[in-house]
């Protein structure tokens, strides 16, 4: 079994209205000095199986397919053999 | 000129909440007849004219019209449009067909990161369609927005390409018909309200032309993107 | 055990009678089972014996308060359901959240009776989202103003409650056509969320949760079961995990609309190919109360097996499946020749349907896990808590006597700047800001939407119309229950009046402190007795309700809030009325004479009410002949199609009445409030005996201060306005009603003008429209 | 300047709708064998500064309250200065 962790990200280019909105919040807060705030998506599952490769190319169909739009968001993934703590998502 | 009675499929997937009222405006229609078609049919049963209904279908989880856009009957439905049949989508049927590549663009949040559902001004780009064939290009037409991602972005399509060839068919509007920044409700590209496919036989709106059916309710300016179907379907 | 118990909210005598009923101590399931059903929230305690006041039968009443919902017939076969209900606490701690559960939660009562749900109304009262303006305060000199902080907290909570309202409805596909908020002091630390659901049912598909037929299967259907807000036994959590409590606490409960949307369409499938005996929502205590409820109601048993129960966490103890209050179930009684059909219609709805238990005629709830019996309780008994009646002792700030306007001297600005900041109060300013977030159009029966005075949807298989609002003042409730009572009634009839609509029930809910104080236990007993002695005049029985007890924060409680969903129908949809003035020309009328007041008002909160916007002094008595009159009177002249405008004076009085009428049409208008021959209400001869006396003529025209004409409140006023060419069939109408009005001038101009006593105002109807539309941006600090 | 990646998830215990339709969905794209799917944020930013540990406490300030709902949501960030390619994000 391996967990996953899938990372969706607005397209460079593609305005983000989620992140623009958290950037004029912020000096409210007093947060200044703060750009660039993309606001994407975080997957986490569980896949069955037991040859790495295969789960990746299962997982980028599903990424390509269903997870991210790829029209306006990029993705990008960690597959992890479950039991390694190491690395676990980031 | 064809006979009998225009038959149009309404695709009601789990979540979509408009399918009544899309059904109920279309029997006031004295030519049409409206049936509701189910995401998991396996054939359109006859349609003349698709129509996917506003809603959140799969409760816009994950994004509106992903989950959507698979169902068996989305199959049906690109290779209706492939012959030519008539699809309207409408809200977050629009959104399921971007989705599935039957338009172009994306439907993001709304810039102001709210649900919006207030009365929309549209200028009207397009009449030689079969959506917009009873309208004049120019004219401004009411039509309720109701969404919570109606931001079109032609994302990393070709934007200019997308205007070149005119496949806008609404775009957001003030009262007098100029499309300014103001006049635009959730911050779409080029104040984007509704786009047609390069054969003209799919139209997505992020207004709901249904709404405006009947004066007792606010209005009759949907009648004509309808009407315009009915006469496309009966002149052949 | 023994401290177990207490931490469980029930006292020393409810355990020893727990004992008692069950000749032993009872085993770990059977006290959370007791400690939730005899809590407050399920077994209703303190307000059972009260709520017996209610008048709860009439003509149109198919089914009264005990169900999950009150059902009344509208005719043509058809009837309609509804109840509201509160979601306070929760959303004083996740606002989102707290909000969507609460219209989720409702929406279930509505569709558990087998109607479909046609609207939603909101029912909100926060804090103050931005400082009141400074101004010498009277007899509340020492408050200081709230924190920036709690402010700052309040648009938060006013923010996501709205957006978490919005979020399920919209998704749902039920508009929200009207409802309430009000921003008060008292409601800093517990905000109030109310949520009604209004449905449309066929007599014959009416269904109830009444258990029947030994043998029949218990079903559940609809989401998975995890430790959602196990309520009040996240103490029991605590004291039986210490080792691992992060893992096994209790979680926020998070809406899933779509598997809500779901439910609902499966559950009337169901209905509508009579495939159940009986259908329950699970609401607060879950499976507990709603299996107990219906196996009490039926006379029979029911055997709940918890371990066939579908969990989303693995781990999940007996006592927790019991009580978890995971959103998005029911519970079915299904014949078991049915169990097949009811299977496959959840499968093509995607939705988990599990066989649970049965029905047995044993009248008790008995619990198994894994084939043990782990609890067995009485179902009647469960469903019958002990009751409590506490001393009532009338709070210290009540007074007999209206303010003595003397020591109140009109401020010294012109009218025109009152009227400016009442407009620009979050109190009274536009709710567009809220409104288009709500989808209000879906189903297509909204012919008044939010805005008005009571939203008005058609039955499109009839033609006939249902009018619904919401109301209930806290700041007049605070300063007399009784009459704020009657008054919230009243006027939540007045506004279905105004569109035309004849009120004919109502559901309440009732929003009130710790009953286990005095004073509290004062207000609502008062409160009641008043609503009461509203309906019984207005021919509006209670169907359904909801209480909500124990709204208290650190520093005070909030201001005792009934809040009343009042029903009206008409036979034509299409013969209605709004709030706007239409035509230039037509004639403006007041109906009604009674004596605005300051006491209470949104003026005196303002003007004189110091930072924290202290009501003062004793609202004036609703006249219920008078009111029953006035609102006859207006449904008559709608019906005739001689109104062109009607509005109820609320908040802000006349003259904010006024000029909402001018906002709502884009037009003006130039009045004079000279001729009102107004009569002082109760209030105003508290000493005066007996009812002629009370309606006499205090004081004859003029004799009111300016100030107070235009700003003042009072009950039974309403503005309308008609076709010059009606003038006499309208007067003729008036009269024969033997309602008092006055013509106050002509609809017409850009501008509302207004004149009283020598004093006057003008303002531009653009300008005060932009006061009016912003107000709730600028005070969210956008 | 530092670039930062913030992890937002549905607490522990908490129901994850978006995952439950995501795993409702995915057998019919012809992924089985995928499990506890849960749909969390993935946030980037941009913040000025010089001191990792300030922007580290800023950032735990966004999160608390801007960021994620710390009611129903868990969190947690990458904080790395400008310029390091590796282990971006991962
Ligand atoms: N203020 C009230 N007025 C009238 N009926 C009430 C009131 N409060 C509660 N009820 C009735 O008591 C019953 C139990 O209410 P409640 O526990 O809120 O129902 P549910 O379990 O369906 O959520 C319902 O039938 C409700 O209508
Ligand atoms: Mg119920």
């Amino acid at each position: 079994m391996y967990r996953v962790s899938v990372y969706v990200t607005p397209k460079a280019g593609v305005v983000d209205p989620q992140g623009a909105v958290v950037e004029r919040a912020l000096p409210a807060l007093g947060h200044s000095g703060v750009h660039n705030i993309r606001v994407g998506r975080y997957i986490t599952l569980e896949v069955e199986g037991d040859d790495a490769g295969k789960v990746s190319a299962d997982v980028d169909d599903m990424c390509r397919r269903l997870l991210a739009n790829p029209i306006i968001e990029d993705y990008r993934f960690d597959v992890l053999p479950v039991g390694t703590a190491a690395g676990e998502g980031t | 000129m064809r006979a009998g009675p225009v038959r149009f499929g309404i695709v009601v997937f789990p979540g979509s909440n408009c399918e009544y009222d899309a059904c109920h405006v279309l029997s006031t229609f004295p030519e049409a007849e409206p049936y509701y078609l189910w995401h998991k049919d396996p054939d359109l049963r006859g349609a003349d004219c698709i129509i996917l209904p506003g809603g959140f279908s799969y409760g816009d989880y994950l994004r509106t019209g992903a989950i959507a856009r698979f169902s068996p009957i989305m199959q049906e439905v690109t290779a209706f449009a492939a012959g030519g049949g008539l699809v309207l989508g409408i809200c977050n049927g629009f959104q399921t067909l971007t989705e599935a590549h039957l338009l172009h663009g994306a439907l993001r949040r709304n810039r102001g990161l709210r649900f919006i559902c207030h009365p929309q001004y549209l200028r009207v780009e397009r009449t030689d369609t079969p959506f917009t064939s009873r309208l004049r290009v120019g004219q401004v037409i009411q039509i309720p927005v109701n969404h919570n991602e109606g931001n079109w972005t032609a994302g990393a399509d070709r934007l200019q390409e997308i205007e070149e060839q005119g496949l806008v068919a609404f775009r957001y509007c003030d009262a007098e018909g100029n499309v300014t920044e103001a006049a635009n409700p959730n911050g779409a590209t080029d104040n984007v309200a509704g786009i047609l496919n390069e054969g003209n036989n799919i139209l997505g709106m992020m207004p709901h032309p249904e709404r405006v059916c009947e004066d007792l309710t606010g209005g009759t300016d949907g009648r004509a993107v309808f009407q315009s179907m009915i006469d496309r379907v009966l002149e052949g | 055990m023994s401290e177990l118990y207490e931490q469980l909210g029930l006292t020393r005598r409810e355990y020893e009678k727990i004992c008692s009923i069950q000749g032993r101590e009872p085993t770990h399931v059977e006290l959370a089972v007791f400690s939730l059903m005899w809590s407050e929230h399920c077994g209703y305690k303190h307000s059972k014996p009260l709520l017996k006041r209610f008048p709860t039968k009439g003509e149109h009443v198919l089914q009264g308060p005990g169900e999950n919902a009150g059902i009344v017939d509208i005719g043509g076969g058809l009837a309609v359901v509804m109840k509201i209900e509160s979601h306070n606490h929760p959303s004083a701690v996740e606002p989102y959240q707290g909000a969507a559960t609460g219209v989720g939660g409702i929406i279930r009562d509505i569709f558990a009776m087998g109607a479909r749900p046609i609207c939603g109304l909101d029912s909100l009262r926060f804090g103050e989202i931005e400082p009141l303006p400074a101004r010498p305060a009277r007899g509340a000199a020492a408050d200081t103003p709230p924190s920036e902080a709690t402010i700052n907290r309040q648009r938060y909570l006013f923010e996501q409650v709205v957006a978490g309202i919005g979020g399920y409805g919209n998704c749902m596909g039920i508009p929200t056509v009207a409802g309430e908020v009000y921003f008060e002091d008292p409601y800093a630390g517990n905000c109030l969320v109310n949520a009604m659901t209004v449905g449309l049912v066929r007599h014959d598909q009416i269904i109830r949760s009444k258990a029947a037929g030994v043998g029949n299967h218990v079903v559940l259907i609809g989401s998975k079961t995890g430790r959602d807000g196990i309520g009040g036994a996240s103490v029991l959590a605590s004291q039986v995990f210490d080792e691992t409590l992060e893992e096994k606490r209790p979680s926020v409960q998070v809406g899933d609309p779509f598997t809500e949307k779901k439910l609902l369409e499966a559950c009337l499938e169901l209905l509508r190919r009579g495939l159940l005996v009986a259908l329950q929502d699970l609401g607060a205590a879950g499976i507990t109360s709603s299996s107990s409820e219906m196996a009490a109601k039926g006379g029979v048993g029911i055997d709940l097996h918890t371990d066939r129960v579908p969990l989303r966490e693995a781990d999940m103890e007996p006592w927790e499946i019991m009580i978890s209050e995971s959103q998005e179930r029911m519970l079915c009684i299904v014949a078991p020749e049915n169990w097949e059909a009811v299977k496959a219609v959840c499968d093509r709805w995607d939705l988990d349907a599990t066989i649970v238990g049965k029905v047995t005629d044993t009248r008790r709830l008995r619990v198994f896990y894994h084939g043990e019996m782990v609890g067995d309780m009485d179902a009647e008994a469960l469903a019958e808590p002990p009751t409590y009646e506490v001393p009532q002792e009338r709070p210290a700030h009540e007074v007999d006597e209206p303010l003595d306007p003397e020591a109140y001297p009109a401020p010294d600005v012109a009218p025109g700047e009152i009227l400016t900041d009442l407009l620009g109060s979050p109190n009274i300013a536009s709710r567009r800001w809220i409104w288009e977030q709500y989808d209000h159009q879906v189903q297509l029966n909204t012919v008044i939407g939010p805005g008005g005075d009571a939203a008005l949807l058609r039955v499109k298989r009839t033609g006939a119309g249902i009018a619904v609002c919401t109301d209930g003042n806290g700041r007049q409730t605070f300063l007399d229950p009784y009459r704020g009572g009657k008054a919230a009634v009243c006027e939540a009839a007045r506004n279905v009046s105004c569109v035309g609509a004849k009120p004919i029930a109502i559901t309440n809910c009732l929003n009130f402190g710790n009953p286990d104080n005095g004073p509290i236990a004062y207000q609502l007993a008062h409160v009641i007795e008043g609503m009461a002695q509203a309906c019984e005049a207005l021919g509006t029985p209670v169907i359904s309700g909801n209480v909500s007890l124990y709204n208290e924060s650190f520093e005070q409680p909030i201001y005792p809030t009934p809040v009343v969903g009042m029903l009206g129908v008409m036979d034509d949809v299409s013969v209605n009325c709004t709030v706007g003035f239409k035509r230039e020309g037509d004639l403006v009328y007041l109906l009604g004479d009674a004596m605005p007041v300051l006491d209470g008002s949104e003026y005196q909160k303002r003007w004189f009410g110091g930072p924290r916007g202290r009501p003062a002094g004793r609202i004036p008595d609703v006249d219920l002949e008078a009111e029953v009159a006035l609102q006859s009177l207006l449904r008559e002249a709608i019906a005739a199609r001689l109104l062109r405008s009607a509005h109820d004076c609320s908040d802000g009085g006349p003259a904010v009445a006024v000029a909402e009428s001018c906002l709502a049409g884009k037009i003006g208008a130039v009045l004079t409030l000279d001729e009102v021959p107004w009569v002082a209400g109760s209030a105003g001869c508290a000493a005066a005996a007996g009812a002629a006396e009370t309606r006499a003529r205090a004081a004859g025209p003029l004799a009111l201060r300016p100030d107070l004409a235009l700003f003042g409140e009072a009950p039974t006023l309403v503005v309308v306005s008609i076709a010059a060419a009606d003038i006499d069939a309208f007067e003729d109408l008036c009269e024969a009603a033997g309602v008092p009005y006055t013509r106050l001038g002509t609809v017409g101009g850009a501008d509302l003008v207004m004149t009283v006593g020598g004093a006057g105002l003008r303002a531009s109807v653009a300008a005060l429209d932009e006061v009016y539309e912003s107000a709730l941006r600028r005070a969210l600090g956008e």
